[in-house]
């Protein structure tokens, strides 16, 4: 429990008003302290985009389950003990060398939070849910991506109840590494679709 | 509705900001929002209620400044608090008074079986209309109320690409008070051609649709 | 472009707020806003230029505010004027140091004869597509550019209520640095039931729209 | 001349910047500071929407007028003087007991100049540019104008090279009055059709 909302008098407008609605929901009897303490543990300490990164991993060196990953997200994450809110239903999209794909959420900011965390605030701002479904190429070079001539791109926007990810392509040169090697090419941005595993990058 | 949330395709936002090494919550506040909201209940109209923020106001705060507003207003909306309940709070706090504590592993257990796998019940709906392949056009009306269907879509020509279970349209729970109305819905794809007059390669932009956003 | 400045039936911008015995201007700087845009000729661009100015920007800005940003950036794009030479001024003024004056009987009697009745030139165009009574479809792709077609027309059925004699359309005039494209343009009328999914009595719309926004 | 641009050194951010720009105008002899003021001064002492009420007025007690105007609006201008920048096409749409009309301009705020003189802030703002053309009758209640039941309301989205003008009804109880006494019931917001005249009103 990180508890650090006991230590400190909010001062904010931000801090007072959050104090003031959990003071609600405590006296209403909606919500504990202890859930909502371990709702922030799990998300600053469990959930996150190495999630995901195994399972791309395991899609890489598993033939298998690379199959089941692509005909049902939610049932492979679950596989690993990944599930719950936005990540009841999950599409894993899969870049090949004549395809690649994006995610976004124009509307809000859906994301399949049991494999990928909390989103970037770069993901939930104007700029890039603006931009992403209409000039993709533009936003990926910003990104430091530029694909290949003739490369197909394809941009899901997650308006529903349906969460997306990428299964990026395995890079050259990672034939001798291991499942765990491999997860840690696998940043968050490869599984948004803004950026592509790299053999010598470490993921963030 | 018509708001400023409806981002997809507009002008004039500039350059994608990023961060290095982001946290998941960047004040201890945010990640109490974001605890509260997992953790409790407070009504339908979570989305809804994000996007009557007021456009300006919408567009110059953060992400768990609309959560924070969302939960204010879905809570006070849907009789889980009153406003009076909550200006009171708010007096209390800048006052001094600490945030009461409250221990309960129910409520623990709850909010955790929301962060695991879970079965979800399933749906009946109509049969669906359209099927794999089958040419729509999304409909070109705006309703007043919280819709799925972006804005940019409205009366665009598409290709059903996959047809999903039943599963309740949120344009209706949202808008009226949680009412469960199971609809199949479609993955539809769009050539950026059919959607905007830009120059430079094309893309496809694939969106998921209830049936109620479609047209034969 | 679908930019901020395009608001027909965008919602959550609150109540009008009125302002009894307002002046024309408010502060002398609007004034010489005003008075030097219609004084002089900066550009091509003056409405594509306040829609370049970034959404929020746009949005929390005012009237003479959009006119000064518009002025600043046509005439720099034009080549009127360079960025170093209003930076350079801004430096000067900063500095305490008087705006030049400069007294010309000619420009004033320019600008005066712009503010009094005065022949206009005629445009010869190809004949109109549409007649009157003609039912038409509002094009529905967003150009990138300055466009006069309002977003909340796109792929609406209308009809032909009027029509006029050909003058440029100003999406290509604004955008393609003051070229001439003189075109038949129409009053077309649309029910709001054609437009929204509104409850309420319905009215009608009228717009003017050149030709190239409308499809047969 | 009001020449107030003289008296005071410029210190808000939008002085500095107009005073910029003036300085670049006038040092490339593109504009002169006595046009700068010519303009100015019309627009406060001579174009105003006191132009348009008289227009009205003479519609209502000359029927030959009044086809004029609805015929030709900047013609039915021109024969007072009135005429110039945005105002080159003027129409005049007419109120009758089944017919009310509104005017916006919902891209910019373009408005009939040489007859009204310039646009109120609220014409130039989001709320009205956003709602009259949506839900004008909730607009027109919030200007405490409630149209009878059944009236058809029109409103006019003035996007092109054309400005529009409305001819509101003559209000009963004022047989007696002279031409001037009647424009001088005509408000800017009668001639905007967001009110409608009133015997016992006087115009701002």
């Amino acid at each position: 429990m990180s508890g650090s909302h006991h230590h400190r008098r909010p001062q904010t407008p931000q801090e007072l008003r959050t104090a003031a609605l959990e003071t609600v929901l405590i006296e209403r009897g909606l919500v504990s302290t202890d859930a909502i303490d371990a709702v922030v543990d799990r998300f600053e300490n469990e959930i996150g985009p190495r999630n995901g990164a195994r399972m791309v991993a395991r899609a890489w060196v598993d033939p298998a389950y690379r199959e089941r990953l692509l005909a049902d997200g939610a049932a492979a994450a679950a596989e690993f003990g990944y599930g719950g809110m936005e990540g009841e239903q999950i599409r894993c999209v899969e870049n090949t060398p004549e395809m690649h794909n994006v995610v976004v959420c124009t509307l809000c900011s859906c994301y399949p939070w049991p494999i990928l965390g909390i989103p970037p605030v770069w993901y939930k701002s104007p700029p890039y849910r603006s931009r992403v479904v209409r000039e993709p190429r533009a936003v990926l070079a910003e990104f430091g991506l530029e694909l290949p001539d003739g490369t197909e791109l394809r941009v899901w926007d997650s308006s529903a109840d349906l969460r997306y990810i990428v299964l990026p392509m395995r890079p050259e040169g990672t034939d001798g590494m291991s499942e765990d090697e491999l997860a840690g090419l696998v940043t968050r941005d490869c599984m948004i679709g803004v950026a592509v595993p790299r053999a010598g990058a470490v993921a963030a | 509705m018509d708001g400023a949330h409806d981002l997809g395709g507009k002008q004039g936002f500039g350059p994608i900001v990023r961060e290095q090494n982001e946290p998941p919550f960047h004040e201890p506040w945010e990640g109490r929002v974001h605890g509260m909201n997992l953790a409790s209940d407070v009504g339908p109209a979570f989305r809804w209620s994000i996007e009557r923020m007021g456009a300006i106001e919408y567009l110059t705060t953060s992400y768990y400044e609309h959560w924070l507003a969302s939960m204010e207003r879905n809570g006070v909306e849907s009789g889980a608090f009153t406003q009076e309940e909550l200006d009171a709070a708010a007096a209390g706090v800048a006052a001094g008074e600490p945030v009461p504590v409250r221990v309960d592993a129910e409520t623990v257990a709850t909010a955790l079986r929301r962060l695991s796998p879970h079965d979800e019940a399933g749906f009946e709906a109509p049969p669906p209309r359209f099927s794999l392949g089958d040419r729509v056009t999304v409909a070109r009306r705006a309703s007043p109320g919280h819709s799925r269907c972006p804005a940019y879509l409205r009366g665009a020509p598409g290709v059903i690409e996959s047809v999903h279970a039943p599963r309740p349209i949120l344009d209706v729970y949202e808008t009226e008070g949680g009412r469960i109305v199971p609809q199949a819905w479609y993955t539809v794809g769009f050539r950026s051609t059919d959607l905007w007059d830009d120059p430079g390669p094309a893309h496809e932009v694939f969106v998921d649709l209830w049936e109620t956003h479609l047209e034969g």
